[in-house]
């Protein structure tokens, strides 16, 4: 899973779609002296011109889908999305909510049909993500991790 | 004024049906004609501060729908509901937001979420996306919560207008961390206007809990309702629930559940302390009280198994206790912040540039503070004393003794200096709490919630006063509602940006220390008791 | 309290350095981190207590030929652990385990297949076997009912009442 | 003389890469005062070839933004050129030449976002030329006073106070120029997001990005020259010394960037108004004196 492009120096941009804020507090965090992202080459950018990956917190609001349609359209390719807690993967307690799109997995139908294209995506799960998450996540990026989640089939035997 | 004036006073308002009266609140149903006389009356002659208004689709019960308006007189810690039912075919009520400017928002939030048009005031869209189809109200009870209309919003005008006189601030913007959209217009580096566009963030909690969860999982969507004062909004929803159905929590439970807030309000406090630094360019402050935080989100884990999110409350008390060695670690970590924040702290204040740029920017006047009903930090930097800790005391703030720190310039440097002081206060708080700590159970396990029963419950978040509104129905509430602090305070922004320059405005923003996902949640109340049953003139029952 | 901007750089230098250096040392975390829960599967008796407690429903019981299904979904789950509170059976344990980023969404699914008891009368699905098993240990005199789906269920009942009071016979 | 363009080849290789490094050492720094680790030094290496190998998303006006990005480019390694063989050979008239070239530099820095049409970048670039033009009249009164002055030809036989003035004031120039707290308005304030940067990209961000790195090390390796020139002349020592005073000079300016806030937009303008005309001024009075 490393990335060759971006492996050693990510830059990010931070696209709250709706999150409650407590992906967004530990993602800020994450760049803090306990964590400390940017030894791994991490950089919050404020333009999604600069950006390498967007980091999506929640679970993508209605209203936010247009605005972040073009802020993944303005990014320059190869463009990864990386969406953050449990709200941006599976839509957590509103994934059917009548405001809300409900997740990454559905945002990319969306854009899929707006032509948007996208090199990659991430899912770091954790409700909100505990900093450590996510540097677990740069590191599987990096290649200094393995992956260590897998669809597990089990049978009750009855 | 005594409680049987104020009583006597609003019965003596034409159209006035029905008063109830409790130990701390007020119930009163009137006509829409009896609207405006009784804003004036408990707004304007009383002195009293507007919480919230609440939309309610009753039609199943009684035809009709209705609105409650909370009003409270925080000196005498007493909340004053009045109900107006609107026709449920084409309901219309006048709209007092010409009297009471702070009910502006909540007006047109049940204009959006019921259709209740309010006459007499100009109408616009405030919750729903843009492109949302008119005439459909997602919180009326014929709408189901999972169905989506549109799916494919269209952008508004929105961000590179051509135009150098409009700056927009949002809806991603380093300064806000929170999709929200502020339309500045500009002349020179001078802010003459601000427009807002909010409620990106509205995820329909309300419907959730109203339609689709039951009385124990809403604590889990109600702490979801916000990351950052998460547990306050549990709190009070725990706490509102408790009241309707009269459950008597365990005071071990009480003590924990003040703790922690108390704890979490140290976590915020210094997280928008370093938000404010890094807004004024000064980057290692931002670092050195994150580290220090760094501390209370450890510890926070420690006591509840979260960093955040805690997870802690449950109908009826709390999940996990406090044991020695836990009460031990507290008591260390509380050593070890307070003397580095004092330091930090002190260090903060005394760079040039910080204290130069917070002086005087962002000024929020008191009579403007009181005619918008502000909450917390903001109320309390612009010379009114609200603290619901004090006011309607609820959980163990009984068993502590504090100050509520008040300034009265109004200032952005204000707001700093309240929050610095309320962190010392936290800390001595979560002390004395901890030498008080009863022994017992944590949590009541068999309760019944009844139907039908109004409550109103207040918790002091770190952002200001929190309410949470509910009508209980059957295994989940009829009608729950949440007025979220930053709701209060944002209006206040266009009196504290205007004519202000332009490069202090993301830090008058974050000076409210805004917290747009509360703001954009989408109902007796009162912890200590004003609650009653709706069994008769109320007719919900 | 005035105090001399330079004495930034004495905080600094009494801190040192405070990095964890996560993940080649130990993360910042607590004994009481609430992580992944843990389905054990020898356990687990499919009886739904943990998916009507769960609020994001990231825990749900699907139905589909013979079997019934208990999905858990981690990217979906806020790790409460209301399931843990409920579960009659304590087959869902927690655990600290927060290393879970992926690149693909599939991997975040685990599923527990259990096998569906058909009713005795009419032989149509109605509950796992495991619950099935677990309420006939419990109640040992259970008449049968508890080999029926709820209709058969009803309608057994209605006749041995009927019959007590005289009426038709079985 | 002879081996004047081994010296300028030399000199002008270590100035091409050394920025990039010392932005490294700079972003190091700061985590050290701020108790964390911080990124590799060649972290800046890392992000530039990363931006090289990006797509190239081009703002409205885009060939005017590219053309202007590439003169950018090409006129600041004519200007660090110029400014190394100044010393090399002696020549005080390149050494000019590269302080006028740097002046133009800026001119085109601020000109390049006005293509964009993004509000921000517009914003960002006026409050970019308000503090430009102040700071670099300064820049140009003071060299040139410096030229007066001759430390350039013929070191000081004696200290004086015009000297030490005239250093100072370098160093504030140079500080102001170098685009760091409490003056990096135009590109670090919240309001105006990246300011004059937001709208470009992948290649052409790193062309900007790897220009602004030249320019912060011209700016002080005007003053290092000076300051090289004032001790022991010129040749390979003095390009040698005035390497080493740049590179002090940005880890000197770096702790102290850390150390304040930033100023608002209003008030900078009258602050560094009011620390030039000071100075020049008493500049000016020493040097009629002769102190």
């Amino acid at each position: 899973m490393p990335n060759k492009v971006i492996g050693r120096s990510i830059w990010v941009f931070h696209l709250n779609s709706g999150s409650c804020n407590g992906c967004d507090i530990e993602t800020l965090d994450v760049l803090t002296p306990y964590h400390d992202a940017e030894r791994f080459g991490v950089k919050l950018v404020v333009s999604p011109r600069h950006a390498d990956v967007v980091l999506f917190t929640g679970p993508i609001t209605i209203e936010s889908l247009p605005k972040v349609i073009r802020a993944l359209k303005a990014m320059p390719r190869p463009r990864y999305i990386v969406a953050l807690g449990s709200c941006a993967i599976g839509g957590n307690i509103w994934h059917a909510s009548y405001s809300v799109v409900g997740g990454v997995p559905k945002l990319l139908e969306i854009l899929k049909d707006e032509g948007v294209n996208v090199d990659g995506v991430f899912y770091v799960p954790g409700c909100p993500i505990r900093p450590e998450s996510i540097i677990y996540a740069i590191a599987l990026i990096k290649g200094i991790a393995k992956k260590k989640v897998k669809m597990k089939v089990k049978k009750a035997e009855p | 004024m005594s409680f049987s004036d104020i009583v006597e006073r609003i019965k003596g308002v034409r159209g006035v049906t029905e008063v109830v009266t409790s130990r701390s609140a007020l119930f009163i149903t009137a006509t829409a004609d009896a609207l405006k006389p009784l804003a004036m009356e408990i707004y304007q002659i009383m002195g009293g501060f507007f919480r919230t208004c609440i939309g309610s689709d009753e039609r199943s019960i009684n035809n009709c729908f209705a609105i409650y308006y909370i009003f409270g007189l925080d000196d005498r810690g007493l909340n004053i509901v009045v109900k107006v039912y609107a026709d449920s075919k084409k309901p219309e009520l006048p709209s007092i937001s010409d009297i009471v400017p702070a009910s502006d928002w909540c007006e047109m939030e049940a204009r959006d979420l019921f259709g209740i048009e309010f006459t007499g005031r100009a109408s616009y869209r405030l919750i729903l996306p843009h492109g949302w189809p008119n005439g459909v109200h997602p919180l009326r009870k014929d709408y189901s919560y999972d169905s989506r209309p549109v799916t494919r919003a269209v952008s508004e005008r929105l961000t590179l207008v051509d135009t150098i006189s409009t700056v927009p601030i949002g809806p991603y913007h380093p300064a806000l961390h929170e999709p929200e959209y502020f339309e500045l217009y500009i002349e020179g580096e001078r802010v003459i206007d601000v427009k807002y566009r909010g409620f990106h963030v509205h995820r329909g909690i309300e419907k959730l809990g109203e339609s689709k969860l039951t009385y124990q999982q809403v604590n889990f969507i109600a702490e979801r309702i916000c990351g950052i004062c998460g547990f306050e909004h549990s709190t009070c929803y725990a706490q509102v629930v408790e009241s309707a159905a009269g459950i008597e929590v365990p005071e071990r439970a009480k003590f924990i559940r003040s703790i922690v807030l108390e704890i979490e309000r140290i976590h915020s406090h210094l997280l928008w302390v370093g938000v404010v630094a890094h807004l004024l360019g000064y980057d290692a402050g931002f670092m050195h009280t994150w580290r220090i935080r760094e501390h209370v989100m450890t510890l926070a884990e420690l006591l509840t198994g979260s960093r955040k999110m805690y997870g802690l409350n449950l109908i009826g008390g709390v999940r996990r206790d406090i044991d020695l060695s836990k009460k031990e670690k507290i008591l260390e970590v509380l050593d070890t912040i307070s003397k580095e924040y004092i330091e930090l702290a002190s260090l903060m204040v005394s760079i040039p540039q910080v204290r130069m740029r917070l002086k005087g920017s962002g000024v929020l006047y008191k009579e403007d503070a009181r005619k918008l009903s502000v909450v917390g930090p903001v109320a309390r930097a612009s010379g009114l004393r609200r603290d619901v800790r004090k006011d309607l005391p609820y959980a163990a703030y009984r068993y502590a003794s504090f100050n509520v720190p008040v300034y009265d310039d109004g200032d952005n440097f204000s707001r700093l200096m309240v929050r610095l002081d309320e962190i010392k206060e936290s800390i001595s708080i979560v002390k004395q709490l901890l030498d008080q700590m009863p022994p017992g159970p944590i949590k009541v396990e068999e309760f019944i919630v009844p139907e039908g029963v109004v409550a109103i419950s207040a918790v002091e978040a770190p952002r200001g006063e929190d309410v949470h509104f509910i009508i209980t129905g059957h295994g989940r509430p009829f009608r729950w509602r949440v007025r979220a602090p930053t709701y209060q305070n944002i209006p206040a922004l266009k009196h504290m940006l205007k004519d202000q320059p332009l490069a202090d405005a993301p830090l008058t923003i974050a000076s409210i220390d805004p917290c747009f996902s509360c703001t954009d949640r989408v109902l007796v109340i009162d912890s200590s008791g004003s609650k009653r049953t709706l069994k008769l003139g109320w007719g919900l029952g | 309290m005035k105090k001399n901007p330079l004495s930034l750089l004495t905080i600094a230098s009494s801190k040192g350095r405070v990095t964890k250096r996560y993940p080649f040392e130990e993360p910042l975390m607590t004994s009481e981190f609430r992580g992944k829960i843990e389905i054990d599967e020898s356990k687990c008796i499919g009886c739904g207590a943990c998916v009507n407690a769960c609020p994001p429903n990231a825990l749900e019981l699907l139905s589909s030929s013979g079997t019934k299904t208990l999905r858990y979904f981690i990217g979906r789950c806020i790790y409460c652990w209301r399931c843990i509170d409920v579960c009659p059976v304590g087959a869902i344990k927690g655990t600290r385990e927060f290393e879970l980023a992926t690149d693909d969404v599939s991997d975040l699914y685990e599923l527990l297949i259990h096998e569906e008891a058909k009713c005795s009368v009419c032989n149509s699905p109605y509950a796992t076997v495991r619950i099935v098993r677990y309420v006939a240990t419990r109640s040992p005199s259970t008449e049968g009912y508890v080999s029926m789906d709820p209709k058969c269920r009803q309608e057994k009942f209605v006749k041995a009442i009927e019959m007590r009071f005289g009426g038709l016979s079985a | 003389m002879t081996y004047g363009p081994v010296l300028v080849s030399i000199g002008l290789a270590s100035v091409l890469t050394l920025p990039t490094l010392l932005d490294g050492v700079e972003r190091k720094l700061k985590a050290a005062i701020q108790s964390r680790i911080g990124p590799p030094i060649h972290q800046t290496l890392l992000d530039l070839t990363k931006l090289f190998r990006k797509e190239l998303v081009l703002p409205r006006e885009s060939m005017h933004t590219l053309y202007m990005a590439f003169t950018y480019l090409s006129l600041s390694i004519v200007a660090i050129s110029s400014s190394i063989a100044s010393i090399a050979l002696g020549s005080i008239e390149l050494f000019t030449a590269s302080v006028i070239l740097l002046s133009i530099i800026q001119a085109i820095h601020i000109a390049m976002p006005f293509t964009t049409y993004n509000p921000f970048s517009i914003v960002g670039a006026s409050r970019e030329l308000v503090l430009a033009v102040i700071n670099e009249s300064a820049l140009l009164i003071t060299v040139g006073l410096a030229i007066l002055v001759n430390p350039l030809m013929s070191p000081p036989s004696s200290w004086r106070s015009t000297y030490f003035l005239l250093l100072l004031e370098l160093l504030i120039v140079s500080y102001i120029a170098s685009g760091r707290t409490p003056y990096d308005i135009a590109e670090a304030e919240p309001e105006i997001a990246s300011g004059w940067l937001i709208e470009f990209s992948g290649p052409l961000l790193g062309v900007i990005i790897y220009t602004n790195l030249l320019r912060k090390a011209m700016v002080k390796l005007i003053v290092g020259i000076v300051l090289a020139g004032l001790t022991t002349g010129y040749g390979s020592m003095g390009l040698l010394l005035s390497l080493i005073a740049m590179t002090l000079l940005w880890v000197a300016y770096t702790v102290a960037s850390t150390i304040v806030g930033r100023s608002r937009v209003d008030v900078a303008p009258k602050t560094m108004i009011f620390i030039h005309t000071t100075f020049i001024t008493l500049l000016i009075v020493t040097h009629v004196l002769g102190v």
